[in-house]
């Protein structure tokens, strides 16, 4: 018997892109109509000779006709997300497989207040949550979306941000590391901004992501304001090549990132979220 | 077509043979216009290119400053073989008291500033790419202009000749023969070409420096010691092509 | 007027004399740097000497390690296998063909047929080209098979190899082999037919090993004219180096100031009778036989390329197991031995000289290699050519023509600045 | 032994037969094509950092394990084209096979890759699924390097067999079935119950050899312990890697060890996707764009260490990592000692919280 080879990839087709920010574009690609994804899930996308890369669902699939599409944003780093950057466009056609790991645990947040915490690229994933909440609202309790970036134009989204503030319920809080004129929001670290949470703190949970550093400062001070680890989630990222839990490579204690998160609660990472290097 | 220059300072040629072995496939000859390969071309001048393997180290300081205003006119600079990128044997030469002084007639005027110690490319400008190798060999080549024309690049592993020794199986000289073998501290690329034919690597293939500090080394090069090479013979086996990260990590001393 | 060198290994330049607007004199100069090889080599150990040596040339690596490895072995009175020593000629061979085949049909034949480059040549005549890539890939698989790899191989040492090639290596190398002759022959009979650009003989004498067995690999002894020389003999007195003001380089004239050169032709001329009898069929039957001037030093090299692959195949044949691959007895190393020997590289004749210190480094060493021999020739040849000529491309083209008639390999950039010997701290 | 490999031929339909091959240097895990290719007439002596192959007929094990058959350095798991047309998925099914002749710990170590690969890792499924027959050799005389007792991996196996032998001297075999085919096979082989006198010497032998291993874990759950209280001390893990230079033999050699890199080749007209092992002692593992999540070696060697004595376990239902091979022992070139590392952490004592 020939086994499944969860390697294969399903050919799809870019049809639409969209500059984010210097460095980052959101690419809308058309999949086949039995593609379904959770928030805080990814894919990996493969482009021609050059290699893999995992990147999250940032908006939740649409199924329109014959076809489902999603959105991924994509920064430039390395090898293939530079290509990515340069190369693929509308028309283009990438690999795709997945989606794959644990996405958010919209279940649990339902009928309580929410709080999305997000630092730069890190919205990617968080995005799918908002559009979530926002089209069954009444689902859940209050909405908090804290969100900063080095300097405004290294938002994403800014196309919908303010959108965001006009969801019923819901307070939008921004922030850039740097001053610039028409800068009419918070300077400063997005972490400043969880003191400005308004939410009941002993009835939410919180959806943390974003650089490493940012994410340990954010969970140590919401655990001062109250929050227990068990309500804080945090999406985490690892040297990913596989996907599906056999490739080792985004190992973080026992745990496979890429197919027990990468989307995990303090609670359940324990040590494993504060020593470096383990 | 992207256009391709090869550039050469000081080293054997070694790597742009290797480079022009690549060059005789004929869907990278299809996608690559060569604008300057003298060994080649019959052509002398170049304004600018996308992409430019520069092949040896800099030593003297006619080379640095071509090699800055070649940075100027180049998109994409490939550091290449372990000359661009550690120095090459030729930075051997610093582990003595040499001066570059010739007996008989003076040296022509641009070579009498021969530096002691030859540069890594990285040392004078922005190295973009790095192919390791003493040489480099065509395969890394081909792959790394595919990949390049494709809009991407290889994705760096940094591991040692071990882990090629090891995926083919062949039986480590070091552990069963007690042959001085510099593989655990070599970059790998090479495919563990000297132990397939039985004897220890030399290092062509330079320091794998990452992760690795002058302890390290010298609790490898303790071993070595043990396996009854000398002490003078393991620092210039260690250093041998790789003086410039050799130095990095312990110091001038050594 | 100074004007780059291109089609060459290495980085140089033609310098045109004039003297009331007519060329008076030809040069080259060499601006590679220097890499003090000689100096490099201080200190170090015979056994790290053959690894190390190989990378003063990326085209003829073999060469220099072979000759090392022949120096130390013949000092140090170490007694090399039949068959081991067999097989490493087959490894200087397969680089014979590799450097020959890359130079003619690279260097020479874009030329020969009036193309900018090889490059050009590709898109004019594929066919030709694809044979002619299809030649190097051969020699560069054989190369791999016995060496390693292609360039700087791995696999000679003191006492001889450090592997033998298995009988399933060797099949496979026989293929290539055969490959290789195939396609060299039906290349040759292209090249063969197409006349040099400059007809004119080379000045100077012709310098090669003398040989008894056959034509010629390495050896102690040189043959100048009707004469055979000691290597030290030969080095200490007859070549004498000159320093030049216009080149990095150092050259080598014949006492009495008469310039010489190596290499194919000096080969060929000499040793002519002792090319297999295919490589002389085929010179025949396209008109060629010696003397050749070295212009003309395509059709030798085609003919040393048709031998070689003969006698690998020869050597291919007679491949026996063995079970030590190397005789090696370190303690033989002894203090103040001088180890020399020579190779016919490629290029020509390569001369090394290694003085051992007491503790068993070396102490002192001269490389003189055979782009170094030849530098005096080149120059005197294209003088003659274009003497009183009018300064003008088409005295250019002939004075480039030259360079790549004697395919200069000025990468390896050793030829011999004589540094001051410091002492290395030990 | 020659029987034995027939009756299994008869009864399986003609499988291959993979086990430790001689060569012409040390024997590999590989495809045994005649019983004069078995490691029978030899023995290894290993020792940290050096293998020698002696006359005798305790063999052992090489650098290589079973894991080379099921788990390849390489393996292309899918070849496309520029419109991303996949052109062969590189996955097979699996030949039939009897694994004959491996070691009690290769055994256990299959058992690990199981519980992460099996069923989710389209090569070692189709390779693992393909093994039809398991023929164990116990090991009367560990080598020089082996703790399985210490870990619960040998020297002897009770489950997970066909057929188990032990050589108690050269010419001696005393074999013990494991499974309904085991039985059928040494039932048409005509064997003789052993005596008391044999079953006894056998006792004997295995106890021996239990004692002769020098490398022990005299308590696996207190060292556990400790290293989970030392999983943060930076100071202690810097320490006991001092030596470790990260060249990556360990992870190679060991037979549990299973990360992947993958590896995209690209070609006139096609590319492949190739999986190769990595190992996580090289800088590569947790290296990412922009950063490095285990940027020093020392987090690195903790990353081996723990997974394979903490992390495994949670990640099989309870198995450990570390077979107790001792191959890492043997094949690093340094010649560090992960066991007498782990017993320096029952030293410390005030871990124990
Ligand atoms: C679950 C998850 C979701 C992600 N979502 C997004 C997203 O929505 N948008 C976005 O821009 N980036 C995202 N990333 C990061 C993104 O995957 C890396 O930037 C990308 O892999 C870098 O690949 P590269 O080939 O360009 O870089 P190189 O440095 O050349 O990397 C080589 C290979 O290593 C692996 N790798 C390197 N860096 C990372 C990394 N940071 N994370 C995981 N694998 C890595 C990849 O397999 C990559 O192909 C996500 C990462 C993870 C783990
Ligand atoms: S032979 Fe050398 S390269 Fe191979 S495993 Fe041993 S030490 Fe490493
Ligand atoms: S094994 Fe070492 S010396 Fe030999 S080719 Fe590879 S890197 Fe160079
Ligand atoms: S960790 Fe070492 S002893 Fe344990 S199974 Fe792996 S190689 Fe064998």
């Amino acid at each position: 018997m020939k086994p499944e080879n969860p390697f294969l990839l399903e050919r799809s087709l870019v049809v639409g892109v969209v500059d984010e920010a210097p460095g980052v574009k959101t690419y809308t690609l058309r999949l086949s109509s039995s593609y379904s994804a959770e928030p805080g899930q990814f894919n990996m996308i493969y482009i021609y000779g050059l290699g893999e890369v995992p990147l999250s669902i940032s908006s939740p699939p649409l199924k329109r006709g014959s076809f489902t599409y999603v959105e991924h944003t994509a920064r430039a780093v390395g090898a293939v997300t530079g290509a990515i950057l340069s190369r693929v466009s509308t028309g283009s056609l990438v690999g795709l497989r997945g989606p794959y790991g644990r996405g958010w645990p919209l279940r649990e947040a339902e009928g309580r207040d929410l709080v999305v915490l997000a630092g730069g690229i890190g919205l990617a994933p968080l995005r799918p949550v908002i559009k979530c909440v926002e089209s069954s609202r009444d689902a859940f309790g209050r909405l908090n979306i804290l969100y900063g970036a080095r300097s405004p134009e290294y938002l994403l989204y800014k196309y919908e941000l303010e959108e965001y503030a006009r969801i019923p319920n819901t307070k939008l809080l921004l922030s850039s590391d740097t001053a610039s004129p028409s800068w009419s929001y918070h300077v400063g670290f997005v972490t400043d901004l969880i003191e400005y949470i308004d939410v009941d703190v002993g009835d939410s949970v919180v959806f943390v992501c974003g650089p490493e550093a940012m994410m340990r400062t954010s969970v140590k001070k919401l655990l001062n304001r109250g929050f227990r680890s068990d309500q804080i989630y945090v999406s985490l990222e690892r040297r990913m090549r596989c996907g599906v839990g056999v490739c080792g490579t985004c190992q973080l204690g026992h745990y496979f990132v890429c197919r027990d998160g990468p989307v995990f609660s303090i609670s359940e990472l324990g040590e494993y979220f504060w020593i470096e290097g383990i | 077509m992207l256009k391709l220059a090869i550039v050469k300072i000081t080293s054997c040629s070694g790597c742009i043979n290797e480079i022009l072995s690549a060059l005789l496939e004929d869907d990278i000859r299809a996608n690559y216009t060569l604008v300057y390969f003298t060994e080649l071309v019959d052509s002398i001048e170049f304004r600018e290119a996308d992409l430019a393997f520069v092949e040896g180290s800099v030593t003297t300081r006619h080379q640095e400053e071509a090699l800055k205003d070649l940075r100027k006119r180049v998109g994409f600079i490939v550091a290449t073989g372990t000359c661009a990128l550690m120095g090459g044997v030729q930075s051997l030469r610093a582990m003595g008291d040499f001066k570059p002084e010739s007996r008989g007639l003076p040296l022509k005027q641009e070579s009498s500033e021969i530096y002691r110690e030859p540069k890594p490319l990285d040392q004078v400008v922005k190295v973009d790419y790095a192919l390791p190798g003493c040489p480099i060999n065509a395969d890394a080549v081909k792959t790394f202009l595919r990949k390049y024309y494709l809009g991407g690049l290889p994705i760096a592993i940094y591991e040692t000749v071990c882990s090629e020794c090891k995926r083919r199986g062949l039986p480590c000289v070091l552990v069963t023969k007690g042959i001085p073998c510099l593989g655990p501290i070599t970059l790998s690329g090479c495919g563990a070409i000297c132990p397939s034919f039985g004897r220890g690597c030399y290092g062509c293939y330079g320091l794998q420096f990452h992760g690795l500090n002058g302890g390290k080394v010298l609790s490898f090069a303790e071993r070595l010691r043990e396996l009854g090479l000398p002490d003078l013979d393991y620092r210039a086996l260690i250093s041998a092509y790789s003086y410039a990260k050799y130095r990095d990590l312990l110091g001038g001393s050594h | 007027m100074r004007q780059p060198m291109t089609l060459v290994e290495g980085e140089g330049s033609i310098i045109i004399l004039e003297s009331n607007s007519l060329v008076d004199r030809v040069l080259y100069e060499i601006t590679e740097a220097p890499r003090f090889f000689e100096y490099i080599l201080r200190g170090r150990d015979p056994w790290m000497t053959v690894d190390l040596i190989s990378r003063v040339c990326g085209l003829c690596g073999v060469s220099y390690s072979y000759m090392a490895a022949k120096a130390f072995e013949k000092c140090l009175g170490v007694e090399v296998d039949e068959y081991i020593e067999r097989l490493r000629e087959a490894m200087h061979l397969s680089e014979r063909v590799k450097s020959h085949a890359l130079h003619v049909f690279f260097m020479n034949l874009p030329e020969l047929t009036r193309s900018r480059s090889i490059i050009e040549l590709a898109s004019r005549n594929p066919v030709v080209f694809r044979k002619a890539v299809d030649l190097v890939n051969h020699s560069r698989r054989i190369m791999s098979i016995l060496g390693g790899r292609f360039h700087n191989v791995v696999n000679v040492r003191i006492g001889g190899v450090y592997r033998a090639p298995s009988r399933e290596e060797v099949e496979r190398a026989k293929i290539e082999v055969t490959g290789a002759l195939k396609t060299a022959l039906e290349l040759a009979d292209l090249v063969l037919s197409l006349k040099p650009i400059t007809g004119l003989p080379s000045v100077g004498s012709g310098v090669c090993i003398y040989s008894i067995h056959g034509y010629p690999h390495h050896g102690d002894k040189l043959l100048l004219g009707d004469k055979v020389y000691e290597l030290c003999e030969f080095y200490g007195g007859v070549s004498i180096p000159h320093r030049v003001e216009h080149s990095n380089a150092t050259h080598y004239r014949l006492r009495g100031g008469e310039s010489y050169y190596v290499g194919p032709v000096a080969r060929f001329n000499k040793y002519y009778s002792m090319l297999r009898d295919e490589a002389r069929e085929l010179l025949k039957s396209h008109g060629w036989s010696p003397p050749l001037g070295v212009v003309e030093g395509y059709v030798a090299r085609l003919a040393e390329i048709v031998n070689a692959l003969l006698e690998i195949s020869e050597i291919l044949e007679s491949h026996r197991e063995v079970q030590k691959p190397s005789s090696i007895k370190q303690e033989n190393i002894r203090g103040g031995s001088i180890c020399e020997y020579a190779v016919e590289a490629p290029r020509g004749v390569l001369y090394g000289r290694f003085k051992l210190g007491d503790d068993g480094r070396i102490q002192e060493c001269t490389l003189i290699t055979p782009t170094a021999q030849n530098l005096a020739s080149m120059e005197d040849t294209a003088t003659q050519l274009l003497r009183n000529k009018r300064i003008d491309g088409k005295a250019v083209d002939v004075a480039k023509s030259i360079a790549v008639a004697y395919d200069p390999c000025i990468s390896c950039s050793v030829h011999a600045l004589r540094v001051e010997f410091l002492r290395i701290n030990p | 032994m020659k029987k034995l490999m027939l009756e299994f031929k008869k009864l399986l339909g003609d499988p291959v037969f993979l086990g430790y091959k001689r060569g012409s240097t040390i024997p590999v895990f590989d495809e045994i094509r005649s019983i004069s290719e078995l490691p029978l007439e030899i023995s290894d002596v290993q020792k940290p950092g050096k293998y020698e192959i002696v006359e005798g007929f305790r063999f052992r094990h090489s650098h290589s394990s079973p894991k080379w058959y099921l788990l390849p350095p390489e393996q292309v798991i899918l070849t496309i084209s520029p419109s991303y047309d996949a052109i062969d998925s590189g996955v097979s099914e699996g030949r039939r096979a009897v694994l004959f002749g491996v070691k009690p710990c290769d055994l256990k170590a299959i058992a690990v890759l199981d519980k992460i690969l099996l069923d989710k890792h389209p090569v070692y499924t189709a390779k693992r699924r393909g093994i039809v027959g398991v023929v164990v050799e116990e090991c009367m005389e560990p080598g020089g390097t082996c703790f399985c007792a210490s870990v619960n991996s040998g020297p002897i196996v009770e489950s997970g067999f066909d057929v188990a032998y032990a050589r108690l001297d050269k010419e001696t075999l005393l074999l013990k079935p494991g499974s309904d085919i085991g039985r059928q096979v040494l039932k048409s082989m005509g064997l003789e119950r052993a005596s008391s006198e044999y079953t006894e010497l056998y006792k004997q032998m295995v106890g021996r050899a239990i004692d002769s291993m020098k490398r022990k874990l005299p308590d696996l759950e207190r060292a556990q312990r400790a290293l989970r209280g030392l999983a943060s001390s930076q100071e202690f893990w810097e320490e006991i890697s001092k030596k470790c230079i990260g060249c990556g033999n360990c992870n190679y050699v060991c037979p549990t060890c299973f990360c992947t890199e993958f590896i995209d080749r690209v070609g006139e007209n096609h590319a492949e996707r190739v999986a190769t092992w990595i190992g996580c002692l090289t800088y590569t593992y947790g290296l990412v764009a922009g950063g490095h999540f285990r940027k020093q070696l020392y987090m690195r060697y903790r990353h081996y260490t723990l997974h394979k004595f903490l992390y495994y376990p949670l990640q099989t239902g309870g198995l450990l990592g570390c077979v107790g091979c001792g191959r890492c022992i043997t094949w690093c070139p340094i010649g560090l000692d992960l066991i007498e590392n782990l017993s320096r952490v029952l030293k410390v004592k005030n871990v124990e919280a």
